[in-house]
């Protein structure tokens, strides 16, 4: 579902340029905002400038020039704590994001640095670890994690804090499909539970799959955004970001069905295909030329 | 740390009360320095993870003379700043005396003598750069020195200290320092070489890391990388 | 890994031998061991006779033995703390006045030979260093990863503590980046046998892991300062005091020590 | 194509069980070989073993108890050198393998460990970087590269050393779309030059379109081996190891596709589906109730 533009945004950030202590402009001219209760997919190639935007929506990093404001507050030195509560960020790398000996103390990490009392936040964060199904890890440390588990107890410690942004860069890098499927079920249920979702991914199935709006990225700058629709079937959009249509699309396409429902995932693919097959499965059957 | 630690139980009773004493007394200095400026999360993380990383170098074998380890504590100064240095060099000693390496009771003396080295490594670094010398043979040398000295502050203290359980006459267990500090020396220029060719590659691929790159000037900061 | 070295305990094998196995020592709270440790060391330090010495020696190889823990790779990490022993009482077992032991060796210096005395004085530095080294292995090798990260926390000042927790975290991680890295090397034909002839592919793996160091923890920033932090990770896991049982094992280890040391050693008191 | 199993191995390995420093058992009772001209990709779920396998080839990792045969040579201690020099190895994290100060330096580095002269190291460097087309970054220091710029560059330092073999650790890791398409491309063009290739990748579209063979791993062995076809076809053992088949599987079984030439790649999924739509059109012609 798309999110609810007509609202205030959660996040409005604006930033003429943020350049790299290396002189690298990582970004420029960005406008870039977060409604309530939708998902924002960032895709774009490598170095097209994704973390560096998403790295701004909670204060990380500073435009050189702009504004970050965060539920109606704009965003200065003293007060980027909002920022960083409202707005949750889970890292591509999982193994930095984990900081403490255990995992259920590094999902306290955070509510411990915001003075909640030891035991509200241990139950706060047993409710966090189970939300991501994640529970039965309390003990466990961070170094013995599988990749997908040690992404879930980063959700969890972000969630813990009950941000109303959560951001996630390349939440699915290096997991194999059962834990991709895990992950994205979760955010899936993030979503639901009223949560905004901004992630970047080089998977544009699952870019796809999940978004309610693509923001195309190239060159340091958002190119242009739409609904999975409108983005993935503009291919001269894509070719310009150097990027590939979904795989759905790529099938419609390609055997020319030229059709109304442009399908953007596989199962609007398959959906479409199956009242042609099923149409054809009776047409053949008049035809008497064909055995299935 | 290339090179030889005091084994537990070396010193006499009074002696490991004396070193605890002035290795406590040091780190407090370090603490108090640190916790007056400010304690700012990049200098605990890169302090953190330097220690790691000193610590985990210590797990690779360098096929010199059948084998040495080493934490290149001397690097270690030169890229994270003597305040940092010396926590770094504390906390790599308590790992170490974990793993039974070093020893619990002479956690001070090994401190200090591992701090030294990268607080005299540091300082050296900076003003050979100041004198306009080439990366490696200012690594190098700064690196030998702080070792060498660091060596050198050991056969002191173990002097000073006397050995447990020996009635050698200071002046002959002097000779038989001595003999102990030279081969330290040894190692030192070897590991002061490393550290030279260390350095001279991180200068070729993150100039800003070793001070190359324009790095403020003027604020005195305690952790030597622009982090 | 045949590249790491087998004479430094490896500590992914140490936290192994404490999350996976079980002993009586396993079971023993975490407080109670590094307490003893702490005795052992005030025990070998004023400890003077080679008996005494000996026997603390061979009462902590039982200890690690009935935690279940590895006599081979015990053997093998000794090399390092006995090259300490040998750096410093090597020299002294030939110095020491006393009566020599067998025939001479002729040197440029004169005659030298080991004494009775110097020999003594070598077995006793041994058994000090052995006592205190096997005990904290079994010690480190029977607790609980976070247990030990807990004690770290309580008993370090911050910012201390802060910097330790981090380091023992990433201990880990840092060990596997410098295996990565000596991997990657090898699978290209360096050889690594020789020092001198390949210091500079020796640099490299070390540039290359404190670079990695540094921009992981330039990624840690980030990471923490995301979620709030103020320059305080607390642990709110908790190991227990110990039982009563537990302390007066303590306190009687400590009462012996120090009784010890009045009567045999100092002859403050006597009896 | 299908590799040439009737030729003898050119890698032979036999591994009863390789157990790590800390006790974990990364792999045990597999039986493993790479034929001449094949391309061979290992998928599994992750902590399957697929890089532990992947490492024994080159002798990296040595199995507590077994054996690897080289080109008919049994490899011990003394002759790792020659299981090195004939299976090329690149790792999956492009950032430790790249150790010298240049791009031409680090391709450069095998060679000089190979004693070979100088002049002829640097033409066959600039030779390899050209195969890969990453001639230009020659000057660049490697540590400021792309993710797929490493790649490429972690490429040619191990296709300089010309071996029969190469392994490749998650090839397409963190790449965007067009950079995964170089490499894939670049991956192409070395088996046509008749080197074997042995891969491990999570995309499973992409193992499905590069390999002539597939092995499955689970739990640290191999517990299946086929054509693609045979393999993603059988959809009880892709389950057993966590594993979902490619889209154009799933899509031809979703839309109830019951036919002979079950496609394993998109484009034989959609060679297949046009002719269905052209034959359909054909017939809604005929039909008339269907305008295109
Ligand atoms: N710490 C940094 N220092 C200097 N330049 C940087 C830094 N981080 C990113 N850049 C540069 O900024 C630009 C944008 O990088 P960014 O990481 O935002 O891209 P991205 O879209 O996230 O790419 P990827 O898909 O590879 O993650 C790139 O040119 C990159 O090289
Ligand atoms: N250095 C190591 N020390 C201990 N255990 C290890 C080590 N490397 C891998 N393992 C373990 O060995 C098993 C196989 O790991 P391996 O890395 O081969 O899996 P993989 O199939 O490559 O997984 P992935 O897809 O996540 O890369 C896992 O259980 C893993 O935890
Ligand atoms: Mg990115
Ligand atoms: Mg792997």
């Amino acid at each position: 579902m798309k999110g609810n533009e007509t609202a205030d945004p959660l996040v409005d950030l604006h930033c003429e340029a943020h350049t790299y202590p290396d002189g690298t402009v990582g970004m420029h001219d960005v406008d870039f905002q977060v409604y309530p209760d939708e998902v924002v997919a960032l895709i774009g190639g490598n170095g097209a400038g994704k973390s560096t935007l998403m790295e701004h929506l909670n204060a990380t990093l500073v435009p050189d020039e702009g504004e970050l404001v965060v539920d109606g507050t704009p965003i200065n030195e003293d007060n980027k704590s909002h920022a960083r509560k409202e707005v949750g960020f889970v890292f591509q790398d999982a193994d930095t994001q984990l900081v403490a000996p255990t995992v259920l103390d590094d999902v306290l990490f955070g509510l411990q640095n915001y003075g909640v009392p030891a035991d509200e936040a241990k139950e706060r964060a047993r409710e966090a670890l189970a939300t991501v199904d994640a529970g039965y890890l309390e003990d466990r440390i961070p170094h013995y994690l599988s990749g997908g588990e040690k992404r879930l107890v980063g959700l969890a410690g972000v969630l813990v804090l009950e941000p109303s942004v959560i951001v996630l860069d390349e939440p699915l890098a290096g997991l194999d499909p059962n834990r991709s499927r895990l992950v994205a079920d979760r955010i899936e249920q993030i979503h639901e539970e009223g949560i905004s979702v901004v992630l970047s991914t080089h998977d544009i199935d699952f870019a796809a799959d999940v978004a309610d709006r693509i923001c195309v990225m190239s060159e340091g700058n958002v190119i242009d955004e739409g609904t999975p629709r409108e983005v993935f079937y503009d291919l001269e959009l894509l070719a310009e970001a150097n990027l590939h249509p979904p795989s759905a699309v790529r099938v419609a396409r390609d055997i020319g069905l030229d059709i109304e429902t442009q399908p953007v995932t596989e199962a609007e693919l398959v959906e479409l295909l199956s009242e042609d097959e099923s149409e054809r499965t009776a047409t053949s059957q008049v035809d008497g030329h064909r055995t299935d | 740390m290339a090179h030889i630690h005091l084994g537990e139980g070396s010193f006499p009773l009074w002696a490991l009360v004396l070193w605890t004493l002035v290795g406590v007394g040091l780190i407090g200095v370090v603490t108090y320095r640190v916790r007056k400026g400010g304690i700012k999360t990049h200098q605990i993380a890169l302090a953190g993870i330097g220690a790691a990383a000193s610590f985990a170098i210590f797990q690779l074998n360098l096929p010199v003379w059948g084998g040495i380890h080493m934490n290149l504590t001397g690097l270690v100064g030169i890229l994270a700043g003597p305040a940092l240095g010396a926590l770094i060099a504390l906390v790599v000693n308590i790992f170490s005396a974990a793993l039974g390496h070093g020893a619990v009771g002479l956690l001070g003396a090994n401190t200090l003598v591992n701090a030294t080295e990268a607080v005299v490594a540091y300082y050296i670094f900076k003003t050979l750069m100041r004198m306009d010398w080439d990366i490696f043979p200012a690594s190098a040398s700064a690196a030998t020195i702080g070792l060498s000295a660091g060596a050198v502050l050991m056969g002191a203290i173990i002097v000073i200290s006397g050995v447990n359980g020996s009635a050698l006459p200071r002046a002959d267990l002097t000779i038989a320092v001595a003999g102990l500090v030279g081969l330290n020396l040894g190692v030192a220029v070897i590991e002061g070489i490393l550290t030279g060719f260390v350095v001279q590659f991180l200068a070729s691929v993150r100039p800003d890391l070793v001070g190359l790159g324009d790095r403020q000037q003027g604020e005195e900061d305690l952790s030597g990388v622009t982090a | 890994m045949t590249t790491l070295s087998n004479h430094v305990p490896d500590p992914r094998l140490i936290t192994a031998y404490a999350e996976h196995r079980d002993s009586p020592l396993h079971r023993v709270n975490p407080w109670t061991k590094f307490s003893i440790v702490g005795a052992l060391v005030l025990a070998v330090t004023v400890a003077d006779a080679l008996v005494i010495l000996a026997g603390l020696y061979a009462a902590t190889l039982v200890a690690y033995g009935i935690a279940g823990l590895p006599y081979r790779r015990l053997g093998l990490w000794y090399t390092l703390p006995l090259l300490f022993i040998v750096s410093v009482a090597g020299p002294l077992a030939f110095l020491e006045p006393g009566t020599s032991i067998g025939g001479a060796i002729g040197t440029p210096l004169g005659e030298l030979s080991v004494t009775w005395e110097g020999a003594i004085l070598f077995a006793e530095l041994s058994c000090r260093s052995l006592t205190v080294v096997t005990f904290t292995l079994t010690a480190t090798m029977t607790t609980r990863y976070a247990d030990i990260a807990y004690l770290l926390g309580r008993m370090l000042p911050n910012p201390i503590d802060q910097v330790a927790l981090l380091t023992y975290r990433f201990t880990f991680v840092m060990v596997e980046t410098l295996e990565d890295l000596v991997k990657a090397v090898l699978a290209r034909g360096a050889t690594l046998s020789e020092f001198w002839a390949n210091r500079r592919t020796y640099a490299r793996i070390l540039g290359m892991t404190l670079l990695t160091a540094i921009e992981r923890s330039e990624r840690l920033v980030k990471s923490m300062e995301a979620r709030g932090y103020d320059g305080d990770i607390t642990l709110y896991g908790d190991v227990p005091r110990p039982s009563l049982r537990g302390l007066a094992g303590v306190a009687l280890c400590y009462v012996a020590v120090v009784g010890y040391a009045l009567v045999a050693v100092y002859g403050v008191v006597s009896l």
